[in-house]
């Protein structure tokens, strides 16, 4: 063998280095869920909504800081306009509702409709952790859209108050265990129920339009049903306002006062049976996606 | 003619399959619904003003446009879009009659859907009221204005893939917005023709009933056959035309 | 009188100086060339210009240049002569709604055939559809909606048969039953034109090909007859013998040898006339008395053509 | 079979319902190229969907590289590639950013996935396609872009599933000339195709499949009928054979093809001879070659 020279097959090199599986799929799956709802590495076109809609959320916690930080300085003895951590889900509530209304159908319908899930069964994945690393994905994000604002202000907030940071961060820390569980009903709220559509519909533009229909007109009808008293039980068509579940559970966490157009409230009921509701909703779309998607992949 | 009542035939399978079928009728359903609705709610206005209502805002200007636009659409759209344009068009028949058996399969498709609804409509109002002398006037209207729909939205899908929307933008800004602005284009407008048609058959006062609702100017009953014909047949002679002329791929 | 393979005589498709393009891009560019009966190949790599002129045979579109003839008339004026031509389109072009017989008795309705029942019951044993022919197309595979469209296009007994990839997804058995179907035909002096990738199933079906590449007409005629006119890339031929060296040298004093490679107990052989060298190693082996246990041409094939064709 | 097999089936069977898809299949595959011939419905896809793990077979057990098709499902993954029949790439991202994500989906991390990606992408030919939208593309190189995924992780078997469907022969050439180098690169390869002239080409072990049945599973070498020559006459082809008969040989002739055999004698310097003597000539001549589609057919009709 001369040593004076060598050629080198360029041809094919084999791998030798290490191999994450099953753990290192998951991951790239999950970081591919993020990538997509906010159009990473896609066309400007497909970033233009998810970032806009970050933005409507971010916005007004920050105005809301900004201001506090205008009154300390120059009259501090004017109340601040803002409502309170429990006020500002109803701007992350609706934000998010659009946003996972188009995230949900973006997570799911392309993987189907392109046959990508033909990859994805030929490699270390379970169905199960397909599907359950999508659900991972929206939730995160959801979980981003209704903390991140609250967190924003709770330290601006802190940061601006007349006792001191520390210990205006110690005073409200009872708000912290309701923006948690209140973050923690809007989401299981509205991803479930999104992607239960968007496993059942086939474009995306009608995952969209029906998720948002179901939650508005629903809301709307239910409202109109419920007002049709001479209809015997019509008061249980209150249960089919699945877009104001969540906000009336946010209202009794946060002890808010509860408006007169809330249908679960017209219709009289407590504010846990909302929350069975979500309960509910959410178990059987979790059950029906899974059983779903054991028999595509 | 058999070739042509084949293409008819087919052309109404393949428009019409089981799941358009229930989607369609019910939403056919749906405007004799909100008026059953709005009895219980409004129990008080006159029940032909309901009626009316329904009728000059939601059936001719909603509910017509839509259900034939998504059915005309797809007459020729799909055939272009499977490949099977050349199925049809490499056969020993004119070029003419296959444009009219198309036309002829849509507009049975899309006026039998409103048709339906029309009957819906006023049977709900002649069981409230006893009244039934509106139910042909209805009818010939909605037929009347999917015939004048089809004849647009027919070629329309031959031409665009994404016929149903530029459809939609016609029916919602040109017929809504911009006739109701400038009201010498209102002969136009399909479901103005339709209307023309029913009050032209209609009772006298429901004519008068009409004008309140959103001033539309409607012509005469003849003047909105004529119309029909007259669209129709330019629609039909635009598509031969294309088909003739047109590279088919 | 030398004749121009690209024209047969008794013509039934004729395509005359005939082009066609799309804005600034050129598909077909002055193609001259005619179909007779029997069985053509129309070959090209993609996006050579080959669906585009399926589709100007077919009158589907309109040549920007230049004239086509089917049986004597330009098909898009006299639609009465679409009764004699079946086309199989590449594309799906089915009715998902329709079963496979209700689509061949519509292709037997449009094209105006008297007994249709008897027309689509012929036309579904021909390519024995069987069973499933009552299925919707919607649950077909790629294989037997192949089969449905032939049928569908054999429907109306035509005279001219257009057949763009007609064994896409069809399985093996299905392929030959095919294969014989179009040859049949194409012996019963239909003109048959067949475009296909799979160039040794062309090969087998055809007597005839019709080359083009980048637009324009690239070779036509049968096989050996291109491969011969190719005088500039000389046939290579694999021999195998018991005596390779002492063989080689013999071959190398014969004149019609251009040269010999020796790799192990295998003789490739360079000639400028494969026939040639057909008659005179058998001779030559006897003499040197070399056992010839194959002799095998490596590049005379349909898709050795193609691939100098296309590499010129 | 000297090596251990890496596919192996016992007693495999799968129905769905009533339809029967496999029933008693039992076979062992060598490593190397394996092509997998069926008609329609003679239980191909269902298959590979067994040994994907896709599918739980009813009855029996089917083992890939060792392990167990279905309990050891995510270890058979982690190993194989697959290049699947239908569409199965998202058109909106380029061929680089896919073939790096199919990369991290068999748990490669991001460097590795990068460096295998572009490394594959180049030996499959898409060079400069590779930062272009995958919904551009032509079949030819969404196919080529399909089996850079399937390999892109260095997998020890691949299946690939019609690979030259749709390609024109200039690509088909290609994506054959790729299956065939494979085997260089370590990588096994199982190959379900319809096109037996492919296979041909390119495997070296067939698995025939009927009605759900093993038709036969054997080496592709041994089909060729040693004792028996196929000759293509140039001239007269009934002097030849004539002259042949005379010489004690049994003659078979199609036209100009002549099969000749001999109990005696050696066929090949009778043929030889036989052309010298009557100074015709030869297009073609060697050993009768059952082709892949003989066996075939003549499998399938019993």
């Amino acid at each position: 063998m001369t040593d004076k020279g060598v050629v080198y097959d360029l041809g094919y090199v084999p791998y030798e280095g290490e191999r994450g599986a099953r753990r290192g799929a998951i991951a790239t799956t999950y970081r591919d869920g993020i990538f997509r709802v906010f159009g990473i590495r896609r066309r400007a076109r497909k970033k233009i909504l998810p970032w806009s809609l970050v933005v409507l959320a971010i916005l007004p916690a920050t105005v809301f800081v900004g201001f506090a930080f205008l009154l300390s300085t120059f009259s501090p003895e004017a109340d601040s306009p803002f409502g309170g951590h429990g006020e500002y889900f109803t701007i992350t509530g609706s934000v998010v509702l659009l946003f996972v209304a188009l995230a949900g159908p973006e997570l799911l319908i392309p993987d189907r409709r392109e046959g990508v899930l033909s990859i994805y069964s030929s490699r270390p994945l379970t169905p199960d952790d397909y599907i359950g690393t999508r659900a991972a994905s929206l939730l995160t994000v959801v979980a981003g859209f209704m903390l991140i604002p609250q967190v924003l202000m709770y330290i601006g907030f802190a940061a601006l108050s007349s006792s001191g940071f520390f210990s205006a961060l110690l005073d409200n820390a009872d708000e912290i265990p309701k923006i948690l569980a209140t973050s923690v009903v809007y989401a299981v709220a509205i991803a479930p129920l999104v992607l239960l559509i968007s496993t059942i519909a086939s474009r995306k533009a009608a995952a969209t339009g029906i998720y948002l229909g179901v939650l508005f007109v629903g809301t709307g009808l239910a409202a109109a049903l419920v007002e049709a008293t001479s209809v015997p039980g019509s008061r249980f068509a209150a249960l089919l306002a699945l877009g104001e579940h969540a906000d009336y559970v946010r209202d009794w966490v946060f002890g808010l006062a509860v408006s007169s157009d809330r249908v679960m409230a017209t219709a009289g009921f407590d504010p846990w049976v909302s929350l069975a509701v979500i309960a509910v909703v959410a178990v059987a779309s979790s059950i029906f996606v899974v059983w779903r998607y054991r028999r595509l992949m | 003619m058999r070739a042509a009542w084949a293409i008819t035939t087919t052309t109404i399978r393949q428009l019409l399959g089981v799941r358009r079928l229930i989607l369609f009728g019910l939403a056919e359903l749906a405007p004799a619904g909100v008026l059953l609705l709005m009895t219980q709610t409004l129990a008080e206005e006159a029940a032909l003003d309901r009626l009316l209502a329904m009728v000059a805002a939601l059936y001719f200007p909603l509910f017509v446009p839509i259900v034939t636009l998504i059915v005309a659409a797809s007459a020729l759209g799909d055939e272009r879009r499977d490949g099977t344009l050349s199925f049809l068009v490499l056969r020993p028949i004119p070029r003419s009659v296959i444009a009219l058996s198309k036309f002829g399969g849509a507009v049975i498709v899309a006026a039998g859907l409103n048709i339906f609804g029309a009957l819906a409509l006023t049977a709900a109002y002649g069981i409230e009221t006893g009244s039934w002398n509106l139910v042909v006037p209805l009818v010939v209207g909605g037929a009347f204005a999917s015939i004048v729909y089809a004849s647009l939205f027919v070629p329309l899908g031959f031409f665009t893939d994404r016929a149903v929307l530029v459809g939609l933008v016609f029916v919602f800004i040109f017929e809504n917005a911009v006739v109701s602005a400038l009201n010498g284009l209102s002969s136009l407008s399909p479901w103005r023709i339709g209307m023309s048609a029913f009050t032209g058959l209609a009772p006298t006062e429901v004519a008068a009933e009409l004008s309140e609702f959103g001033g539309a100017s409607l012509s005469s009953f003849g003047t909105a056959l004529f119309r029909t014909v007259l669209i129709a047949a330019l629609s039909i002679a635009a598509t031969t035309m294309v088909l003739r002329r047109r590279d088919l791929t | 009188m030398t004749t121009n393979p690209a024209l047969v005589e008794s013509p039934t498709v004729e395509l005359d100086d005939t082009s066609k393009w799309f804005g600034q891009k050129v598909a077909v560019s002055n193609v001259t060339c005619s179909f007779g009966p029997g069985v053509t190949g129309l070959l090209g790599p993609n996006g050579a210009g080959k669906t585009t002129m399926l589709r100007m045979l077919t009158g589907l579109i309109r040549p920007s240049q230049g004239s086509v003839r089917v049986l004597g008339v330009w098909p898009r004026t006299s639609p009465s002569v679409y009764a004699e031509v079946g086309l199989v389109p590449e594309e799906a072009a089915v009715y998902p709604a329709l079963t496979a017989r209700e689509y061949v008795r519509y292709a037997a309705t449009l094209s105006g055939i008297a007994d249709v029942d008897e027309a689509t019951a012929r036309a579904i044993d021909t390519v024995a559809l069987g069973e499933p022919a009552d299925r919707k197309l919607a649950g077909y595979s790629k294989g037997m909606r192949q089969r449905a469209k032939v049928a569908a296009a054999l429907v109306s007994d035509p005279q001219v048969l257009l057949l763009d990839e007609p064994l896409n997804g069809t399985d093996p058995v299905q392929r030959l039953h095919l294969i014989n179907l179009f040859q049949r035909l194409g012996s019963e002096g239909r003109t048959v034109i067949v475009s296909s990738h799979i160039l040794d199933e062309v090969d087998r079906m055809s007597d005839r090909v019709i080359a083009i590449v980048d637009g324009r007409l690239a070779a036509a005629g049968d096989v050996a007859a291109i491969r011969e006119a190719m005088s500039d890339i000389p046939y290579r031929v694999r021999i195998e013998s018991d005596s390779t060296r002492v063989l080689a040298a013999r071959l190398l004093e014969e004149a019609l040898v251009h040269g010999v490679s020796v790799d192990g107990g295998i003789l490739h052989v360079e000639t400028g006339d494969l026939a040639a060298l057909g008659r005179r190693v058998p001779a030559v082996a006897r003499e040197v008395d070399a056992r010839i246990t194959s002799f095998q041409p490596e590049d005379a094939s349909l898709e050795s053509v193609f691939r100098y064709l296309v590499r010129r | 079979m000297s090596e251990a097999p890496i596919l192996s089936a016992r007693d495999l069977g799968l129905a769905y319902g009533s339809i029967v898809a496999l029933h008693g299949v039992d076979f062992d595959l060598p490593p190397g190229r394996i092509g997998l011939v069926g008609a329609n419905g003679a239980g191909k896809t269902t298959l590979i969907k067994i040994l994907l793990g896709i599918l739980k077979p009813t009855l029996g057990s089917a083992s890939v590289l060792g392990f167990d098709a279905t309990s050891d499902m995510l270890d058979v993954r982690s190993r194989i590639g697959y290049l699947p029949e239908t569409d199965c790439l998202p058109l909106d991202i380029t061929a680089a950013n896919f073939v790096v994500y199919a990369a991290g989906l068999a748990g490669l991390p991001a460097n590795a996935a990068r460096q295998r990606a572009s490394d594959v992408l180049t030996l499959v030919g898409l060079e400069e396609e590779r930062f272009r939208p995958i919904e551009g593309f032509s079949t030819g190189m969404k196919q080529r872009t399909k089996l850079a995924q399937a390999i892109v992780h260095d997998p020890e078997l691949v299946f690939l599933d019609e690979p030259t469907a749709g390609l024109d022969p200039e690509g088909r050439e290609e994506m054959l000339e790729l299956i065939s180098r494979l085997g260089g690169f370590g990588i096994n390869v199982l190959v379900s195709s319809h096109v037996l002239g492919d296979i041909e080409r390119t495997c070296d072990w067939v698995l025939m499949l009927d009605g759900g049945r093993v038709l036969r599973s054997g080496p592709l070498s041994h089909l060729v009928d040693a004792d028996v020559v196929a000759v293509e006459v140039i001239g007269d082809s009934d002097v030849v054979a004539q002259h042949l008969i005379a010489a004690g040989a049994a003659v078979d002739a199609t036209g100009p093809r002549l099969l000749v055999s001999t109990t005696t004698d050696d066929p090949f310097r009778l043929v030889r001879d036989a052309l010298a003597e009557t100074g015709t000539g030869m297009r073609s001549m060697g050993p009768k070659a059952t082709t892949l589609e003989d066996v075939f057919l003549e499998g399938s009709e019993s």
